[in-house]
């Protein structure tokens, strides 16, 4: 084992770094609506014109083609340039719906749809959860009904991040009638400007309109859009899964480093009730620095994942285990900074957002964080299924 | 010796909780605002529960007043009845105060910090009077300009009001235990969330199902519920402690308000907290009230602001 | 509600403290073994001739028939006097096998055992829990069989404490051949002298020997032994758990006081490696008067749960609360004071037990704390059952 | 940047690991001491491990150590290791010195702490010379006299020897990065423990039933368990991180360390907790080897004592 960087690893930073301190928009992000899809559309084409976009993509479906430690140099030069947060309205397109067409698209799918995600040109929703099936995915209902050449969708979905600003959405519907659980299910690229389509959004605790519920009311999409086979969409799925929990979530494991320098900083200059600088209290002091070392071992779990999908090729179960890690340190760091800031914590507006208001916004998104993407209890199961392999009661 | 609730602390207690379910339920926050409700409160007497009947209250003891607040926490009732309970005690000496106090003339903001040449009071709507709570006083000053700027707060259901410090006229003080008073009502109020929350998850885990069974059958909610209500229970069990020994005027009385208040403090926190959690997607979401709770926990618990006095009271020697 | 004392109250405080003073042996309790038994019922005894055993046993089986409330004024005494620990060789008599004659004992049962356990002259032990009947005490296998006037027993029971030092066990067994789980037990005073008991020490980790396995061949008991009727063991046994469970860790609950303050006393003079008073740092100060404020609560808790035994009349599933809110904070007290003491804390003689090192033996004995009399895994399971019916799984 | 094992590390972590079982497992600590310990490395060759080749050792780098002590903590091997391959990086101007430490005719304590005019030692048997480990410097000190006074520990696989501090007399002494080699090794020590904890009830809650169930089918002992794979997991990628940051001469490398130890220390002492609470009442015998690991873990968790080094190491501007 090494931290050894090679001249290219070196070279490329110093190329981003230099890149990135010119182009970063001055103005910040737009935090809800409209506004914020063009914006993150425009940086992504940005990105894309200057050729950084897709660094680990193939270079035949427009990435740079580079290594997965230079993707991981990428992500700590925008967190260090202040570069807009990569969680944005591109996110499902480059991290969900892109890697699962790589791994299980036809070639048509392919060199259509991948070049338009990475420009910025297509955004992309998800279309999994429902109702009643969050965390019990496989309960989804959602009816496909092949008619001729085309898919014939009813049902709804929801928790459907920015689905007002996409174009395209990976869906899963249910096309073998009355199948059970994770069988006769189908994996289908949606145009969202498909006539019977509403979209509802579901205002969360944080005041933001980011979800919304998503109604079908005989959507027809052409069977060419079918991605893996008709029936086979839960192992479609599993491989868009698979992607989020190993590596999909790489960025904000890295911007995790600099919100608590940021926190750091702020203990140095706030006092406690008591006069004595928060920083200089052993509570607060102790409390900061196990934050620091979890995420400094959150820096090493995520090369440590990249050595081993180097050698082995697959990311595994410890995914979750990443993701118990990120969620459960951002949100005792979020809490942590909510008993240092006193009433400026408490003085939201719920109109400016995670810019406006970012350590209150990362207060309240610590409960979507731990509960999105798979709850922790369900990561828990997983690492307690998969890497334990404890005998299963389910 | 008894420390459970007699015939007569349970009519209030019931009372109350009726009152507020029909008129002030929690999932009025919603939608509405609470700026018209202290007018309610005072139209069925409830702001004198604690006023001498000479006074024109009720003439109970703090024991009942902890009651109102449990049952006012629950439903995350108007914050404003709060600081205008605890200026009656302030104003004691006055009844023209009292009388303008307990028919809702004067409407009693808190006034929870200064920062530099500005007094920071919250409440639902623009305060004709302000209370602050010192561990040394409380006091009551009025607001002699109308000079407000208003911002928003996490909890909705009330704003932040800035005056300049100046504009603040010392109206009545008062040096006795009333931070202890404050500090029980407070307490109160978050054993009352931590209950609610508890309630709510709990009906949540007998009717929704994954994986074929209702999420209340696995142990990763079963577990921290039984959590949750071992926080209710030593929170509220102390409390009801604290508030006879505050009547009874124990030696040790700041010690066991102080343990309540710790206790209720970290109930309403993790209580909140858990029921987002344990709720999934549907806890986040703004339609659902869980996070009334959490937000209402949030502004409480910084409130009145001594902690260092808490921990004292709690590790001195002779407690 | 009140805390008013009444003047009774106030007298036998005065009484019990005056006594006390007066009688509390000067002389450390032994640590293990026959001395330690011989202790025990020497204290019982003197207890008893001075008319202060069964504080609130009924008079006519020789007990002094207070109020609830005066057994916990006579347990504050007792810690404020440092009395020998009532969590002795003593216990089951008093705190298991004396309740359960009382609810389900023949007359003659009562008349025999009652005062002989009040006076010291009997010492029992537990007999329920087997090798693989522990937490699930219903998968329990002993087997009675039922021989004219005679119950014949064989079989094994574990984590029996103090055995070799009882004159009679608690007993429950199978007596109805191939029954299930809570049906076809019987509950019985096996006379620990009996021909074909064998009893093994098991040691544990702090070093003691206190826990036994009994091993049971061909044991002869009189059908006149069983408690309640065959067959309806279980709800003998009941019983006596709900006895455990509701009010008979009121001492160990009233003496985790006199724990603390001398905890918060230690932390006045002992300095940190930084050379602060441990009082004056704020992570130790704050973790102390956490304790301290659940400490305070666990009293009130007691108090509340008297109340409402005097006015409802049975205990109900909060015991399981106590329990959890007793193990959990002694388990935070001696490890937080584990951290204070330094070298000292691990100088341990695994010879000198409790009363040595008593800091060093509850931090180890907090485990057998949280583990023994039903888990805190269990105990969560009877809140969710029982108290705030929650569906089952099981 | 490779942050895996390579395939000389991999001989290196599975050769030890083999040694470790076949002679001094876990379960040797129920029965016998770790007296004789010492030669058998000796005789092997692995306390030369870190030692240059000119010098008798095998050359290799504090990276194979933090493997060797990770499959070390697995077994809570024999804590002598520790003083004695310390030492031989402070004995490095001294071929003498270092041939008798390869040799194991100079045995090496611990000086962990010095209580008025004695100084604490911890070893498995009597030794002849001690390692003071400070953030400024790590020396060794010849023990002059014979005047040893034993107390037992609560790791009864080692001794505490009481020594008149004037009768140490100061052998070598090293001012660089050895404190962080110190801090590496505890840490790998630690998650060594960290991890045998979690194969330990891992593997008892596939086997032990209860109510008709294997115990790992229950979220009470699922989740935990996997809260401890995640604990280890993270106390692993970071040690490896520290490893390569202390050998390659980062600058940040006292706070990679000091993060390595820190996690490592929470894995070990929440791991070994959790591990006899999970296995019920036998994990409380003496006779199952759980005790063991908590035992140890108490051991290490007090070594060797800079906690707010690593404090400071951790919250610094530049870090």
């Amino acid at each position: 084992m090494d931290l050894k960087l090679s001249d290219e690893d070196l070279e490329f930073r110093a190329r981003a770094r230099a890149w990135l301190t010119r182009h970063v928009p001055k103005e910040p992000r737009p935090p809800y609506g409209e506004a914020a899809a063009r914006f993150d559309r425009e940086w992504q084409r940005k990105l894309y014109e200057h050729g950084f976009a897709g660094i680990n993509w193939p270079r035949e479906y427009g990435g740079l083609g580079l290594s997965a430690i230079q993707q991981v140099i990428w992500y700590e030069e925008c967190a260090r340039a202040g570069a807009p947060h990569y969680i944005n309205t591109t996110y499902v397109g480059l991290m969900h719906a892109g890697p699962t067409l790589m791994a299980c698209g036809t070639e048509a799918q392919k060199r259509y749809y991948l070049p338009r995600i990475l420009s910025g040109e297509h955004l992309w929703c998800q279309g999994f959860s429902e109702p009643d099936a969050g965390s019990d995915l496989a309960a989804l209902k959602t009816a496909g009904r092949i008619e001729g050449d085309e898919l014939v969708v009813n049902g709804c979905k929801t928790w459907t991040t920015d689905a007002r600003f996409a174009d395209y959405q990976e869906l899963l519907v249910r096309t073998t009638p009355g199948s059970q659980r994770h069988h006769g299910l189908t994996w289908v690229i949606c145009d969202m400007k498909s006539p019977g389509i509403s979209i509802h959004p579901i205002r969360t605790m944080l005041g933001d309109e980011h979800v919304n519920t998503v109604f079908y009311d005989e959507v027809r999409i052409p069977l060419a859009n079918v991605v893996g086979e008709v029936g086979q969409g839960w192992k479609t799925a599993l491989s868009t899964l698979a992607f989020e929990r190993g590596t999909g979530f790489i960025g904000d494991q890295l911007a995790l480093a600099e919100r608590v320098r940021q926190a750091i900083s702020l203990a140095r200059r706030v006092r406690l009730e008591s006069g004595e600088l928060a920083i200089e209290n052993a509570d607060i002091a102790g409390r900061l620095a196990l934050i620091k070392a979890d995420t400094l071992a959150i820096r090493a779990m995520t090369l440590h994942q990249i050595s081993e999908v180097a050698s082995s090729g697959a990311p595994g179960p410890k995914g979750s285990i990443m993701k118990l890690m990120v969620t459960s340190t951002a949100k005792t760091l979020s809490h942590l900074v909510a008993e240092l800031l006193g009433w400026e914590f408490l003085e939201y507006d719920y109109e400016g957002g995670r810019e406006n208001q970012p350590w209150t916004y990362d207060y309240l998104w610590s409960w979507v964080y731990t509960i999105a993407g798979g709850t922790s209890e369900i990561q828990r199961e997983i690492i307690a299924d998969r890497l334990l392999e404890l005998p299963r009661a389910r | 010796m008894y420390l459970d609730l007699d015939e007569g602390e349970r009519a209030v207690s019931e009372g109350v909780a009726a009152f507020l379910a029909g008129e002030f339920p929690l999932q009025r926050l919603l939608h509405s605002s609470d700026s018209e409700a202290l007018e309610a409160f005072a139209a069925q007497g409830w702001l004198g529960l604690a006023v001498p009947e000479e006074l024109g209250g009720a003439g109970l003891s703090c024991v009942e007043e902890a009651l109102f607040f449990m049952a006012h926490g629950r439903e995350a009732g108007p914050f404003d009845l709060f600081p205008q309970m605890l200026a009656l005690e302030v104003a004691r000496h006055s009844p023209t105060l009292v009388a303008e106090l307990l028919s809702a003339v004067h409407r009693v903001a808190l006034w929870v910090a200064t920062e530099g040449e500005t007094a920071r009071l919250v409440a639902s709507a623009p305060p004709t009077v302000a209370l602050r709570i010192e561990v040394q006083r409380v006091a009551l000053w009025e607001l002699k300009g109308k000079e407000l700027s208003e911002r928003t707060c996490l909890d909705r259901s009330v704003s932040f009001y800035l005056v300049p410090r100046a504009e603040l006229r010392l109206l009545a003080e008062e040096r006795c235990d009333l931070y202890l008073r404050a500090e029980l009502a407070l307490a109160s109020m978050e054993v009352g969330i931590a209950q609610r929350a508890l309630e709510m998850i709990v009906a949540y885990a007998r009717q929704r199902h994954t994986f074929g069974r209702p999420i209340g059958a696995y142990q990763a909610v079963r577990h921290p519920c039984a959590d949750m209500a071992v926080r209710v229970e030593a929170a509220r069990c102390q409390l009801y402690y604290a508030a006879c020994a505050l009547r009874e005027g124990h030696r040790d009385a700041a010690t066991q308000v102080s343990a309540a208040r710790v206790l209720a403090r970290r109930a309403a926190r993790d209580n909140t907290d858990l029921n987002i959690q344990l709720h999934g997607g549907l806890g986040v979401t703004e339609e659902y009230p869980a996070h009334l709770l959490l937000k209402r926990a949030n502004l409480l618990a910084r409130l009145p602001g001594g902690r260092s006095w808490e921990r004292e009271a709690l590790l001195q020697e002779s407690a």
